[in-house]
């Protein structure tokens, strides 16, 4: 026990040296500018590749394709120290969605070409399920892909596909077959260039004003046939262990949600309440922020909860559509507060000033500046990885039996 | 604190779960609700002869040494079936204030009767100006010549009709760095118990003590410490209730499935309308945050017994899941949720007793930010 | 203007005159103690009696039948005089419901046999909507009447008709043809007796502990040909005139919200708030309060709007729901608060000192004797009558076509 | 006040619904949103031609002496077109200022330029400090020879990017009874203009106000009465508000029915979900709780121009409901009604920022709960 704890403080140490020198500016800047659940693209992978130098980019995956070998204490205490640092979340798509995937149902070749460029960062994936007409409803995917020769040819679109005009990879569900019901023709596509002719990436600028999504457009575009992650016309298996992946995450909304809180009262603690009081003097503030900061205390509950489950077990899959609700309701509740503690700063629109290493100063507060963004931003926090209403219906299925 | 060992607690569940699916039966719990002394007698006995009644308790004071979350789980077994017998008055509050205070001689003589099923001791701490704030209260007690003199009057006393004993807060004026909150122990005959049936098939009761004598040996703190005693037994009050809570929300939300799976409207049952699966699924969260946060707070309690921005939180989500499941249990029940021959109903009011025994959600949040 | 003012003037005195004097303490502890839509019977009955005596018992009657032919302003005069004063409304069931229907669908021998004894009050009539299996679905009603040589016979059950053990006549509907849609074979019934033989009725107790509610069951009862009001099989068209003229009501929900809601001001004035100061003073109780004040002015405006609407007109359908579904919401959580206010003191259980008469002295302040009874009731608000659900299908139906 | 005429008024109505039938596309609005400068100013010269800037102005200011219901039934279509051209600023607050104001001369020689189309003043209140209290201020006038000396900060100008002149509240410090509240008239070029564009396709400024000086004859209050006139002016700004909002939320809640119907899902359309239906039943409920709230407001209104409490209250329903229908909008719309191209998530946006704008919900309860 002993050794164990002072190691654990040693770690900390270490880690807590690293992203002090590491961490530059311009990726701490990014951290600060983070106004959606996707940091900014360059500043985010630059530090991607820094952490994989030490050797840390892969906290979760198994030592063989590139972890680091970390117990979940040391992973707690990596995040937190990440956390209170303020530097950018790695994006997901790779290491937590493609890349578990891959490890799964992956080829020994698959592993051998694709894991490697995901850890190091020198790839990045973007994610194609959603489509215009099959948001929520992957059932009902249109884009498809049909076998010729030695190659598929895909046609079709995919749309709310993040980053997209960043990636230089893909994974993708495609529609193989339409026998049997509509999930079973469904293959799970790798895509290893996205230069490929008939491929086309538009992005989609969002209520915020920058792009953040994409359209992209498939117009005969050939692939080879060794693309199939797993079994053709398997891909919804593929495709259903990634969402609980996804959904249950290893990622602590709680304790994300606890320092957005935090800088609420602090905040409060620094404006006015427009009768000559300081805001966080006022009960009717007090009260909200509470009834707030008990929503994460119940949140982070129920995240401990779903941590010490076993994953599959009957409970799991509602538990994480709970989570998936009661997080993205209480971070859209969160933000709406900041809104109205800041005020009416936050209605100026800072296109410039919000832009990684632009160097261009806010107008107001610096602390509003990202808040009406993440406001906006996060009324997809309901809609996006399977809508609010559809966790619902996830949950009242296992109720009702 | 010993522990139990996990036969025992595996034994002691099962006797909880055999002995409730035997006995209690809802339609006979209205009758012991109607009749004197508003529970079954005979059942306290019982929950003696199992050792119920001794769980938290030290073993030289017959008890079986139980830790919190022992008492949570028969806690939530009988808000599962609406026990009505005053387990948390007697052994939750009474006996724990007992058990936590400084005289020695006092639970030395009492817990054993307690637990025998003897001797109902009930906390008697609030006032018609406390709203859930055990130290804003207006109870005297004054020195006299080898003891106190106790005047003030105790309302919303839950249990306070069937109680042997009382342990009644006062601001007590010992000497001239003005008054500390301390504990005394009376006898139920020894002062005047106005009591009344609750809402929620309880008993309740108003106390007058217009001046009351008592001798030294009766005063259970020293030192102004009966404000922190109080505190630990709210906050241990405040886990049991949440305890139960999520008993009766389990119950409460088994039934409002079962029913909507079987009545029918427009030709189908109405489990199949979208909005109220949406509900039912708002129920399960309710109570599904209750019972994690409560997982949470006892598991820090085992580790810290001072907890007080836990407890105001858990009690604030007990308002809040409480208040949502029981209203939507009766509003998916329609008709027959609304009436007393119907369990769901008597669940519901007995989740609104519990939002409002031990301060109310504003209450709690305003506790819970000062804590923060 | 200027004589219309006076006259206005004079008829309020008049009024308040009146109620002073005829409005006896029995009478008025029956308005006090009302813990549901429903007030004390026998009271209330007794002031309906008086109020005929007086020609005002059916305010909103024409002449003929009985009204005192009072302007629009005058009804709204007495209204308030009535609310003012605390006395109890009338019941519902004849003078706003059969009553109207009986003038709009009833033969002349129908009208001059009923109209009188629900005017004078001498008769109370029993609804018998509701069945066990049918709450809010009329069109599946299982209470059968069957056409045998001279007369009906009646054969099924219904349930949650207010008051029918205090009932001496009940108008019902019921199925008198299994042809066509469900709702067409549905006839409207008019029982001038409540003790013909195999006519059974069983009070329901509530939430609350008294009976309000009853199930009555027909076994073989016989009725005369002539209780039919409009046309057999036409039934529908009866209960949906009805059912309009209830839903909307000339009522106003809103005056009587605000009084509750003031009535909680001045308790708050009075109660502590557990931390040494008055509850009238925490910003938190007045930020609540005021939500609910201004809930209760919305509702206040749309009742106005509906007022002036046209009955009939292509939205008058829809907001009379909005006015169902806002008012009895509004209803709930202003009980709710008042519980709140109030605290532990409600709940005790207090079925003596609830009955009128009894002479029983609360326990605990006498403000606080109806609180948690008119929480409890209330839940039936959104359930009677068209649940809210139902409701919010109606408008539904309306927005989407 | 002159009220319009039937036939006039019909007129009206006539022409602002052609007008924005015929020119108010959104995929131009866009365009006109990301030029300079953020309007379309040959509108802006129709608006004049039309009449409509003249709208609320005596008819010796050259205008058609309208009332408050008149302004409303324009704004309410200009909210459901999305328009984005100034008028609230320059016609309803700082052209309404300096008509309220007690300086004839201004009214005299602005007014007609302001209803040419020439002037466009705007009122500049808000401060950082302000938070919606128009009482809560910093910025100071003090008395130098013939003239004061303003000095102090505005913030969240609305239109302030595109002003001729300023109507700037200031602490006036004239004798020795401690400063009152005054309006005085400022030139655009006379004071540090920082103009940027608002998320809800508006322009906005913050006004840098370092040793203005100004003559007597700028003075458009006296005697205190800047605060009266303010509170004027915001409540009138406030219904404005209401009214756009009701017209921007009958926009999109046609938007959202239209596109539930059409959209589908697991293979039929999403409307079909019982839940979305009731959801749509909430947001034309939450738009009608604010039409009819603001047709009392405004009946009573005309019947006294001092309503405190009615227009808190009216602004606290325009936040609820404005952020629910525009919320919820957004949600079904589902990841289309997240981009920019499609404009349902700019009706969102401007509900938000209408909300935000004068004081927030929490600020307005409380200013409607001491007005009680």
């Amino acid at each position: 026990m002993e050794t164990k704890s002072v190691d654990l403080q040693a770690f900390r140490q270490e880690v807590r040296a690293f992203i002090e020198q590491e961490a530059d500016e311009s990726i701490r800047e990014a951290g600060r500018k983070m106004t959606s659940f996707f940091p900014p693209f360059e500043q985010c992978m630059r530090w991607h590749r820094k952490l994989h130098a030490r050797g840390w980019s892969a906290a979760s995956w198994p030592e063989q394709y590139g972890g680091p070998g970390w117990s979940r204490e040391q992973k707690r205490i990596f995040e937190e120290e990440c956390r209170i640092a303020g530097v950018p979340r790695l994006l997901p798509q790779g290491l937590g969605m493609v890349g578990p995937a891959i490890m799964k149902f992956g080829t020994d070749e698959q592993k051998r070409r694709f894991l490697p460029g995901i850890a190091s960062g020198e790839d990045f994936w973007a994610q194609g399920y959603s489509e215009p007409n099959a948001g929520s409803d992957l059932a009902s995917l249109a884009c498809r892909a049909e076998r010729r020769d030695d190659h598929y040819v895909i046609n079709g679109s995919k749309t709310w596909t993040t980053y997209a005009h960043h990636a230089n990879r893909m994974f993708l569900l495609v529609r193989t077959s339409n026998e049997g019901k509509p999930q079973q023709g469904i293959s799970f596509f790798l895509i290893d260039r996205l230069d490929r002719p008939g491929l086309e990436i538009r992005p989609i600028i969002g209520l915020d004003g920058f792009p953040e999504q994409c359209d992209v457009f498939f117009d005969n575009v050939e692939v080879p046939l060794d693309c199939c992650l797993g079994e053709e016309n398997q891909g919804w298996t593929v495709a259903k262990y990634l969402l609980e992946h996804e959904r249950g995450g290893s990622a602590s909304f709680a304790a994300t949600f606890g320092m957005e809180l935090n800088r609420i009262r602090e905040r409060a603690a620094e404006l006015g309440d427009g009768f000559g009081g300081i805001m966080r003097d006022d009960p009717v503030f007090q009260q909200r922020f509470t009834r707030l900061y008990l929503e994460v205390a119940a949140l982070d509950a129920t995240e401990s909860r779903f941590a010490a489950m076993e994953k599959g077990s009957p409970e799991s899959g509602p538990m994480s559509s709970m989570i998936k609700i009661t997080a993205m309701e209480t971070l859209q509740r969160i933000t709406e507060l900041a809104v109205e503690v800041e005020g009416s700063p936050t209605l100026t629109l800072q296109l410039a000033a919000l832009t990684v290493g632009a160097g261009v100063a806010p107008e107001g507060p610096e602390q509003a500046l990202t808040v009406m963004p993440k406001y906006l931003n996060n009324r997809a926090a309901t809609i996006f990885g399977g809508s609010n209403e559809i966790q619902r219906n996830i949950i009242a299925k296992m109720l009702l039996g | 604190m010993a522990f139990l060992n996990d036969e025992t607690r595996v034994m002691l569940e099962d006797s909880v779960d055999k002995f409730l699916g035997a006995h209690y039966d809802f339609h006979q719990r209205r009758a012991w609700v109607e009749q004197e002394p508003g529970y079954n007698r005979e059942h306290w006995q019982q929950f003696a002869e199992l050792g119920w009644l001794g769980l938290p308790f030290a073993e030289r004071h017959g008890g079986l040494g139980g830790d919190i979350s022992d008492t949570l789980g028969l806690m939530r077994r009988f808000g599962s079936a609406l026990v009505v017998e005053p387990y948390m008055s007697v052994v939750g509050l009474g006996g724990q204030a007992i058990a936590l205070a400084d005289n020695q001689d006092a639970a030395d003589s009492l817990l054993p009767e307690l637990v025998a099923g003897n001797a109902m001791p009930v906390l008697a701490w609030e006032e018609s100006i406390s709203r859930g704030n055990p130290e804003h209260l207006a109870t005297s007690a004054r020195r006299i010549d080898g003891g106190w003199r106790l005047e003030g009057e105790k309302v919303a006393v839950v249990g306070g009709d069937l109680a042997s004993h009382f342990v009644v807060s006062a601001q007590a004026f010992e000497d001239d760095a003005g008054p500390v909150v301390e504990l005394f122990l009376v006898h139920a005959d020894e002062l005047q118990v106005t009591g009344f049936p609750t809402m929620d098939g309880h008993r309740g009761a108003r106390l007058t003590l217009a001046a009351v004598d008592v001798d030294d040996s009766r005063r259970l703190t020293r030192n102004g410490r009966g404000a922190e005693v109080l505190r630990q037994v709210l906050e241990q009050g405040i886990m049991m209730m949440a305890a139960e809570a999520v008993g009766a929300m389990q119950t409460l939300l088994r039934r409002t499935l079962d029913y909507t799976r079987t009545r029918r409207q427009f030709g189908v049952p109405i489990a199949s309308f979208q909005v109220l699966q949406h509900r039912m699924v708002d129920m399960y969260i309710a109570m599904k945050n209750l019972e994690h946060l409560l997982e949470a707070t006892a598991s820090r309690w085992d580790q810290s017994p001072s907890h007080a921005r836990d407890s105001a939180l858990l009690k604030a989500q007990l308002c809040q899941s409480g208040r949502y499941v029981g209203q939507q249990a009766v509003q998916l029940h329609g008709g027959i949720g609304m009436t007393d021959e119907l369990d769901v109903g008597h669940y519901f009011k007995r989740l609104t007793a519990l939002g409002l025994l031990f301060g109310d959600e504003s209450y709690h949040l305003k506790r819970a930010w000062a804590a923060l």
